[in-house]
């Protein structure tokens, strides 16, 4: 469409979210500590929300934006009851590594 | 006459539901008088009929059977000079049959079971000469199977006798299955079982096709089955387990002869079939031959006879496939006198040994039983072909005919009478001649009235029974011969059966008697002069005569190559076949999920870590994929 | 067109910055630095969202995610003691496929989405919609249901981990 | 939209509960108020699609057919699970949490915009998190939870990333706009790897395999109630949100989706099928069997087959849910009695009591799919579709793994009848589960005799 | 009407036995069963003979949207088999021996199986007709599962998922016809079989394999049979008369309404096939019986080689061939098999109640003690034997007939039962009834009037069928005539 390159291609941003979710992918596979692993999860969400962004901005529409702040709203509540959950759970078992979760199996 | 001819099989059939349902609610005199009168109603109705024959088959309908397609069977029967005189022999022999039996069991605790099971026969026997189409001839074919079974297995605590019975049933059974596949070609080729219309089909049929040959050699096997004829004959010798009468009345006089009827009622249809002929004439010559040679070295009484049936039935089959039909079915109404007239003076001589059955323990009955002496010697002089006794003519014209299909047929027929002349005046010689051998404690004494009479009228009926088919080079009117004209007429007109040399009748007529008479004075030296004795049990005999007394080892070899194999086979489908195979692969498939089950219950570790590894190698595929 | 060169070097810096946060989020062993890495991290996402002309995302994902949530996540971690490296060594085998599915997983998504649209955004500084009072209609316009149910979400999730926290009384 | 106010109103009047001391009357008013939401859910039955807020919610009548169809399953849900629950120190919070799930979930089967759709699968979800976990004093209770929260919050990324991807295609969040611009095939990879990543955070809340492993040890590990719940609910809100999406949405792509589902779901059914038939314990054998159900539903996904699937996965899910109920119902007495939940505690039930075990029976065949149960129909009218969309491969294999369903099954069934009971120890019903058990067991059976009743809903 | 009749009143009545008391359960159930026959048989008399139409249908809707009709109807084939389930049903009922504890339970379930089979044999539209083929299938499998024998778990287990199996590829084959059916679909069974006819050939052949699983395994025809010897073996009396003297007759049923008019190229193309698979099985299962040592073993391969011919005579019919021999002949066989099927495991039940033992080599003796019972069972044995006269010869005679007309060979080699039959049957009757007694027989008592009320009418219709077989043949015949004529 345009005859003048402007602004920081598309794809850029595509390619920058893709590459932090896989490292939040990758450190959801690589690490044993629950809050880490939550963490990653964390940055996959981000880097979700960077992609919805540079979209929004693509279109010129704001609903993109505010499906932003549903996603950290989300993200907020996750945090609030995984982190509940973690503290039960250390409770019972006295850590966060998830190699011990493994009592249910077969 | 002939509207209520249905009633001749119906008194046997009554005489066996009243018998078989009251049984012993009935005194034992009140069963015979039952059995002997649905007999002997049976014999006028059927002497009515025979008297009013006039040549003309007359079919009655009595009701639908089946009708399924376009197939269908009526209960009919079909009355003509054939059947006719069947009816006679049957009920008339069966009479006498069943009137010795009165004496013959009277102390067997089944007396009333026994009568029961015999009317049952006459009324199987009857439906099998009666039935105006092949199916109800199956009919009565069958059922006379069975009553044979049941007869034979009459002692029923004996396990051999039950054994005997079983493989009557199950030999009969082998012929039976050719019979009715025979039977279903017939409908096949013709559109119905039904014999007028299939005679009348035959007319115009291409003779050429092998469709007749096909048909005929099948129901031949029913024959050979039935008939005891090489290689289905090693049941007839085992029946003998039965009580006497009725080795008299089924296993010689009226059922072992259903295979005679049958094929001399088809014999139209052989006619046109020269290799069915063929294949009649030289089974029945062989057996004829072959059972004689066993008959030669047997010991048991009853078993003497049974082989000498076997060779007599061939001789029929002789005459039935050289074209002789007239001939084949006077020769099975003089048979069954004469043979009838044997086993029930033999059954006079064991009953009065009180069970002894082998000839080697007896001797000298002469004296203590005069009258089974005397008709036992007219039946031997009959069955030897003396003339002028009965068996003489029929057995000559049979010879004759023969003689002119093939002179080997002829000088083979004549080895085998010479050897029937031989053994059964062996047979003569050992039982009622020289010393008593048996056990002494046993005192001979010579059978009730009861037995004797009927013993006597057949006696005269073997002496006198030749008179009516004494042939034209003798003679006589053949009046047989006319009477069955209008049966035969279509078969022996048949051009296969034409041609053949005139044979010189008397000339061969007194070659044969000769023969006989050298036969018979050579075992009058043998046993009457020499006074030897058939080798005790277990005695090293030599070769010939070793193979000869144990019956050319046939049994040993069906068991050999038959019944043993089968139950191998039935051994190794169920084990092997069924449970290793069949059924494994059924239970293996089983075992493959529940193996597979506790192999993928591995993959459910327990660990989260996995389950993510899972999850992400899983999307990783989907998109790799569907991105390719 | 310096500007959209400036602003392409920005993109790189903080997207390099980005991700070498984000690796060090994952290969440190403290999980105190994790999480320090992880709010740098969120401030360099921060940035681009600048760039892409979303301001008050930028500033309400630095108030709230690397404020408060990561706020909460150090509160846990101490709670629970963790923050030493008291973490049991993975298998080395099982971390090299980590590293491995998560390469693969970049490759799978980058090689599908590469084809995609390469034009570059347009008009950085034109219109409002990044603005707040833009943002804020719509929001409470076309988007006020998911509004309203977020309340919902909240209150779950509130009750939830209440419910959670509290020791039961035997 | 009245349903969700009716739920939300009565979650929150469930807190005040606790603070208003009204725990014993609580629990008719939430019967009451059930009732009162799938009468206002049905007065608007086949009037034209409610549109509510800008098109976020359409009350159609698949919206409608499948609120009421949870509405249902609540109710009898709840009358299950009164006795567990009110034992339970907290017990209006998790009556409370219950009721903001349906939110949730009568959110996830009337979306007409992604934003709902993933509002209602997190509020659902979130809600399910604590749920599972609620046992505090329970290790497994609490693996559970925490394995179903992490790999859940896992899934969302992806769903998260699958739903942006759509939003970059089209541009929109609305379901019609998504459909119109899927047809106008702009950025066609793009488009698909969206679609590819929305199935894969679907299919984890569905449990398809291979984003099953965490249902068997959630199931197990979760208060028996819960697990019921989860496999009753959930999952007829994770299919209905499933088909409503690819149904809307993208059956243009058919072709290019269906392929991957397709592998999915005979992976599902053999994986979940033939790992039951290993099972020692009734509860994983039922979490295993819904793994499985959740293979044969998917099917009616993968033959996208219009309003019939709708029909189908409707009826599946309403009946597959009654007897589950059943099921665990009677799994939650006799392990309570017996303290045990392997086969062996179904062991002489047959004799010590029938009603139990005829309940147990009618479930188990309705499970197994055998007529005249409700459960055939289902399975039936999946089947019917997916050969009337000719896939033909699909039905055989499913019939396979239907017959080792079967085995497993009947497993129960010879526990009950078949071995003599050990342990003597009595077990007794209460009243309240009387009225379920007699309830869900008629309904399978009628159900099945007179399918048209629930498959007129849509 | 009357066919709601037939059918309702066992339905009702299993209901309603779950509520009688327990010591009434026997006497219930024998006067619902019977009277379910006497409405069978007023049916029957009833019964419009040169029709070949179904008559007093019902058609009612069921499942509007799908096209599924509750539509029942009575030809003449199927007055057949509701007659003998009717009439078996009572014997079935009656042989239960008080002194056994059973249930109502047990009787609901025995009758509520009545009603299913009744169902199977008056459905008109193929769903019904699946609903009811699965319906009889449950509490013959409770039936033997509550009150089997030792191993019952396993193998009723094994023969639910194995029947199973080839139900639900029937149930396949039913809907891709019924999506065949023009318009708006429908099971109707004129519109399956028109949908049928019109498919390609190939598709006909897979259908015609799918409908084969589903009869075949029910019959069973050889390979598949390997389940029914082991459940007829651990299967309570009354199971194993139920599962030998009427449920497998709905395979045989399935094949001629259901597979046959359908789909009619299939039997072209593997016709030949399921022709050998039933005559290898005649043979097969024969030679098996020869040695088997427990009578209900040897009995339930017998009915396996029985089953086998009278699926030969099916499939044996070709069009173009003017025969209907082989399906009457079927349709006759499967009354008379029925009969004696259900006299011979009776049998079996009597000797094992009084000897505690099944093994052939403890037995013997019988007729000396029990002349009354030796006689039933040499009756019987005769029928199965297909002695002329008993009603085995007409079926087995119109089968032979039937399957010659098409491949000879075949027909000799199938023939080979009547040989082999003889000599299994009858080795079975003489080393239980004759001979010697065995210390287990020397106490045994002959029939008690129980008994011989079983006993009684079955031996009569054994005679009755052998005798005036037209009684029954001409009530199919115009069915027949009219199902073959469409194809």
């Amino acid at each position: 469409m345009s005859e003048v390159v402007r602004g920081i291609p598309l794809n850029w941003f595509i390619i920058l979210s893709s590459i932090l979710f896989s490292i939040g992918v990758m450190g959801v596979l690589f690490r044993r500590n629950a809050i880490i692993i939550f963490m990653s999860v964390e940055l996959m969400l981000n880097a979700v929300n960077l992609l919805l962004v540079a979209f929004a901005a693509k279109w010129g529409d704001a609903s993109g934006q505010v499906f932003v702040f549903f996603t950290m709203a989300v993200a907020a509540a996750e945090v609030a009851v995984g982190l509940a959950i973690l503290v039960v759970m250390y409770r019972n078992s006295k850590s966060t590594d998830i190699d011990v979760l493994n009592k249910l199996k077969g | 006459m002939t509207q209520i001819a249905y009633l001749i099989p119906l008194f046997p059939l009554v005489g066996f539901l009243i018998l078989g349902l009251l049984n012993k609610r009935l005194s034992k005199s009140v069963a015979g008088i039952i059995g002997c009168g649905a007999l002997l109603a049976s014999f006028c109705i059927a002497l009515g009929i025979f008297m009013n024959m006039n040549g003309q088959p007359v079919e009655i309908m009595v009701a639908p059977w089946i009708s399924a397609g376009s197939f269908s069977a009526n209960f009919a029967f079909l009355l003509d000079p054939l059947s006719s005189i069947f009816l006679l022999i049957i009920t008339g022999v069966g009479f006498l049959i069943h009137v010795y039996s009165v004496g013959y069991m009277h102390d067997d605790e089944n007396h009333n079971i026994y009568f029961s099971y015999l009317n049952l026969f006459v009324f199987f026997m009857l439906m099998l000469v009666m039935g105006s189409s092949y199916i109800l001839m199956f009919v009565g074919w069958e059922g006379v199977g069975l009553c044979s079974y049941l007869l034979i297995g009459f002692w029923f605590k004996n396990k051999a006798y039950n054994d005997a019975a079983k493989k009557a049933f199950i030999m009969n059974r082998i012929g039976d299955l050719g019979f009715l596949i025979g039977m279903i070609l017939i409908f096949k080729t013709f559109g119905t079982t039904d014999y007028l219309k299939v005679f009348a089909g035959v007319n115009g049929f291409d003779s050429t096709s092998g469709v007749l040959t096909a048909i005929t050699l099948l129901l031949f096997v029913g024959a050979m089955g039935k008939s005891a004829q090489i290689p289905l004959y090693t049941w007839l010798p085992d029946a003998m387990a039965g009580p006497t009468p009725v080795s008299a009345l089924i296993h010689a006089a009226t059922m072992v002869t259903a295979g005679i009827y049958m094929v001399a009622r088809s014999g139209v249809l052989y006619a046109l079939s020269p290799v069915s002929m063929t294949v009649v004439a030289i089974t029945g010559l062989i057996t004829a031959l072959f059972a004689a040679t066993i008959a030669l070295t047997q010991n048991d009484i009853k078993k003497v006879l049974a082989y000498s049936t076997v060779s007599q039935l061939g001789y029929m089959f002789l005459g039935l496939g050289v074209g002789a039909f007239s001939a084949s079915v006077f020769h099975v109404m003089t048979h069954a006198f004469f043979k009838a007239l044997l086993f029930l003076a033999a059954g006079s001589v064991i009953h009065g040994l009180s069970g002894e059955q082998d000839i080697r323990k007896m001797g000298g009955l002469k004296k203590s039983m005069p009258v089974t002496y005397m008709t036992f010697l007219l039946a031997t002089l009959a069955i030897a072909g003396v003339p002028p006794f009965s068996g003489f003519f029929s057995k000559d014209e049979i010879l004759g005919a023969a003689y002119s299909a093939s002179p080997v047929y002829w000088v083979i027929g004549v080895v085998t009478a010479m050897m029937t002349a031989f053994y059964m005046f062996r047979l003569l010689f050992l039982v009622f001649f020289g010393e008593f051998r048996g056990d002494h404690s046993i005192h001979a004494h010579e059978s009730p009235k009861v037995m004797t009479i009927p013993l006597m009228i057949l006696a005269v009926l073997s002496t006198i029974g030749g008179f009516i088919g004494i042939p034209k080079s003798l003679g006589g009117g053949n009046a047989i011969e006319k009477f069955l004209e209008p049966v035969f007429k279509n078969a022996e007109s048949q051009p296969s059966l034409a041609g053949g040399s005139e044979a010189p009748e008397i000339v061969l007529m007194v070659i044969t008697v000769a023969l006989a008479a050298v036969s018979i004075w050579y075992a009058y030296k043998k046993y009457i002069q020499n006074k030897e004795v058939p080798a005790a049990e277990g005695t090293k005999l030599p070769a010939l005569q070793n193979t000869l007394y144990h019956k050319y080892y046939v049994d040993e070899i069906y068991s050999a190559i038959i019944t043993k194999p089968l139950d191998k086979i039935s051994g190794f489908l169920e084990s092997i076949v069924e449970s290793k195979f069949i059924d494994n692969i059924v239970n293996k498939i089983g075992a493959l999920v529940e193996w597979i089950g506790g192999w993928l219950r591995q993959l459910q570790t327990g660990n989260v870590d996995f389950y993510l590894f899972a999850m992400v190698v899983g999307i990783v595929l989907m998109l790799f994929f569907k991105m390719m | 067109m310096t500007q959209d060169y400036l602003q392409r070097y920005l993109f790189l810096i903080l997207g390099f910055f980005g991700v070498l946060s984000a690796l060090m989020v994952v290969f440190t062993k403290n999980p105190i630095h994790s999480v320090l890495y992880l709010v740098l991290t969120f401030f360099s996402i921060a940035g681009e969202y600048i760039l892409l002309n979303a301001q008050f995302i930028a500033i309400v994902n630095v108030i709230v995610y690397a404020g408060a949530i990561m706020v909460l996540f150090l509160f846990v971690i101490m709670l629970l003691n963790l923050n030493k490296e008291t973490e049991p060594h993975k298998n080395p085998y099982l971390k090299f496929a980590a590293v491995v599915t998560g390469g693969l997983m970049l490759i799978v998504l980058v090689g599908s989405l590469k084809m995609a649209d390469t034009t570059a955004i347009a008009t950085p500084y034109q219109g409002q919609k990044g603005l707040i009072s833009n943002l804020g209609f719509v929001l409470f316009h076309d988007f006020l249901l998911p509004f309203e149910i977020s309340s919902i979400l909240f209150l779950a999730a509130m009750v939830g981990a209440v419910m959670l926290g509290k020791k039961d009384i035997k | 939209m009245i349903t969700l106010i009716i739920l939300s109103a009565l979650g929150i009047l469930t807190l005040f509960a606790q603070v208003l001391r009204f725990r014993r009357g609580l629990f008719p008013v939430i019967l009451v108020g059930l009732a009162a939401a799938f009468f206002f859910t049905s007065a608007n039955y086949n009037t034209n699609p409610q549109v509510w807020f800008s098109s976020m919610l359409h009350f159609d009548n698949f919206a409608i057919a499948f609120s009421r169809s949870l509405i249902v399953i609540a109710f009898l849900w709840f009358m299950m699970a009164r006795n567990y629950f009110l034992q339970e120190t907290s017990a209006t919070d998790h009556f409370a949490l219950v009721l903001f799930s349906m939110v949730g979930a009568v959110s996830m089967v009337s979306y007409n915009n992604l934003t709902m759709l993933f509002l209602g699968i997190e509020i659902l979800s979130i809600s399910v998190y604590v749920l599972a976990a609620s046992d505090k004093a329970n290790a497994f209770s609490s693996e559970a939870g925490f394995k179903y929260f992490l790999m859940g919050s896992f899934a969302t990324g992806f769903l998260l990333f699958g739903i942006t991807l759509i939003y970059g295609v089209s541009g929109s969040f609305d379901l019609t706009v998504i459909h119109n611009s899927m047809g106008a095939h702009h950025e066609p990879v793009m488009a698909l790897t969206g679609v590819l990543l929305l199935m894969v955070g679907l299919a984890f809340k569905a449990s398809l395999a291979p984003f099953h492993f965490w249902a068997p040890d959630v199931y197990d590990g979760a208060p028996t109630p819960v697990t019921a719940y989860m496999a009753t609910v959930v999952k007829t809100a994770a299919f209905a949100a499933f088909f409503r999406l690819f149904y809307i949405c993208f059956p243009d792509m058919v072709a290019q989706w269906s392929g991957v589902l397709w592998w999915l779901v005979v992976l599902t059914l053999f994986i979940s099928n033939i790992t039951a038939v290993r099972q020692t314990s009734v509860k994983r054998m039922l979490a295993y069997s819904s793994i499985a159900h959740a293979g044969y539903l998917a099917m009616a996904i993968v033959s996208m087959n219009g309003d019939a699937s709708a029909r189908a996965i409707l009826y599946y899910t309403l009946t597959y849910s009654v007897s589950t109920i059943s099921a665990f119902t009677v799994l939650y007495i006799v392990s309570r009695s017996k303290g045990r939940e392997d086969f062996g505690a179904f062991e002489g039930l047959g004799k010590t009591n029938p009603f139990l075990s005829f309940v147990l029976v009618v479930a188990m065949l309705s499970l197994a799919g055998i007529p005249p149960t409700a459960g055939f129909f289902g399975k039936y009218y999946v089947f019917f579709n997916a050969l009337q969309t000719h896939n033909t491969g699909l039905v055989i294999i499913a019939v396979l793994a239907a017959l080792i369903g079967v085995y497993y099954y009947f497993k129960v069934i010879i526990a009950v009848y078949f071995k003599p009971e050990q342990s003597h120890i009595p077990v007794t019903v209460g009243g309240l589960h009387q009225t379920v058990l007699f309830i869900t067991t008629l309904l399978t059976l009628l159900l099945g005799i007179f399918p048209d009743v629930i498959l007129q809903w849509i | 009407m009357q066919t709601a009749v037939i059918l309702l009143i066992p339905f009702i009545s299993a209901l309603a036995a779950l509520f009688i008391p327990r010591k009434h359960g026997k006497k219930f159930a024998v006067a619902t069963s019977l009277l379910a026959l006497v409405a069978a048989v007023i049916t029957f008399i009833n019964f419009p003979v040169n029709n070949g139409d179904y008559q007093y249908v019902i058609n009612e809707p069921w499942i509007q949207s799908l096209g599924i009709n509750f539509h029942i109807g009575i030809d003449g084939i199927s007055m057949l088999m509701v007659l003998l389930t009717t009439f078996l049903t009572p014997l079935i009922i009656l042989s239960v021996v008080v002194s056994e504890t059973r249930t109502p339970v047990f009787y609901a379930l025995i009758l509520f199986m009545e009603a299913a089979l009744i169902g199977v044999f008056v459905s008109l539209d193929g769903f019904l007709f699946y609903i009811f083929w699965e319906l009889a299938l449950i509490p013959i499998y409770f039936i033997c599962l509550l009150w089997g024998g030792e191993h019952r778990a396993k193998v009723t287990l094994k023969f639910f998922i194995y029947t199973l199996a080839g139900s639900l590829f029937m149930l396949v084959a039913l809907v891709i016809l019924y999506l065949h059916t023009p318009g708006s679909h429908t099971f109707d069974i004129q519109a399956l079989y028109q949908a049928g006819r019109m498919l390609d050939p190939r598709l006909q052949g897979f259908l015609f394999l799918f409908f084969f699983l589903a009869f075949g395994i029910k019959m069973p025809v050889f390979p598949l049979h390997t389940w029914q010897p082991d459940t007829y073996t651990e299967a309570p009396t009354q199971g194993t008369m139920l599962l030998a003297g009427i449920m497998l007759k709905m395979g045989i049923y399935g094949v001629i309404r259901w597979m046959l008019p359908a789909v009619p190229q299939g039997i072209q193309q593997y016709g030949d096939l399921v022709l050998w698979l039933s005559i290898i099985g005649v043979v097969y299962a024969s030679i098996i019986a020869i040695t088997r040592s427990d009578i209900k073993r040897l009995i339930a391969y017998s009915s396996i080689a029985h089953v086998g011919l009278i699926a030969a005579g099916i499939f044996a019919y070709r069009s173009g061939s003017m025969n209907s021999q082989g399906i009457q002949g079927a349709i006759i066989q499967m009354l008379s098999h029925g009969v004696n099927v259900v006299g011979l495991f009776f049998v079996v039940d009597i000797i094992q109640r009084r000897t505690n033992t099944r093994k052939i080599g403890s037995l013997g003796g019988l007729r000396l003690k029990a002349p009354f019972f030796a006689t039933a069972f040499l009756i019987l044995t005769l029928g199965a034997v297909a002695l002329p006269l008993t009603d085995g010869f007409v079926g087995e005679f119109l089968l032979i007939n039937g399957i010659y007309i098409y491949k000879p060979a075949l027909a000799v080699l199938g023939g080979l039962t009547i040989i082999l039959g003889a000599v299994y049957m009858l080795r079975m009757y003489q080393r239980v009834a004759l001979g010697e007694t065995s210390r287990e027989t020397e106490n045994f008592l002959d029939l008690t009037p129980n008994e011989k009320a079983v006993l009684i009418p079955l031996l009569i219709m054994v005679i009755l069928i052998g005798v005036c077989p037209n009684i029954f043949l001409k009530v199919s015949e115009p069915a027949v005539a009219k199902l073959l004529s469409g194809f």
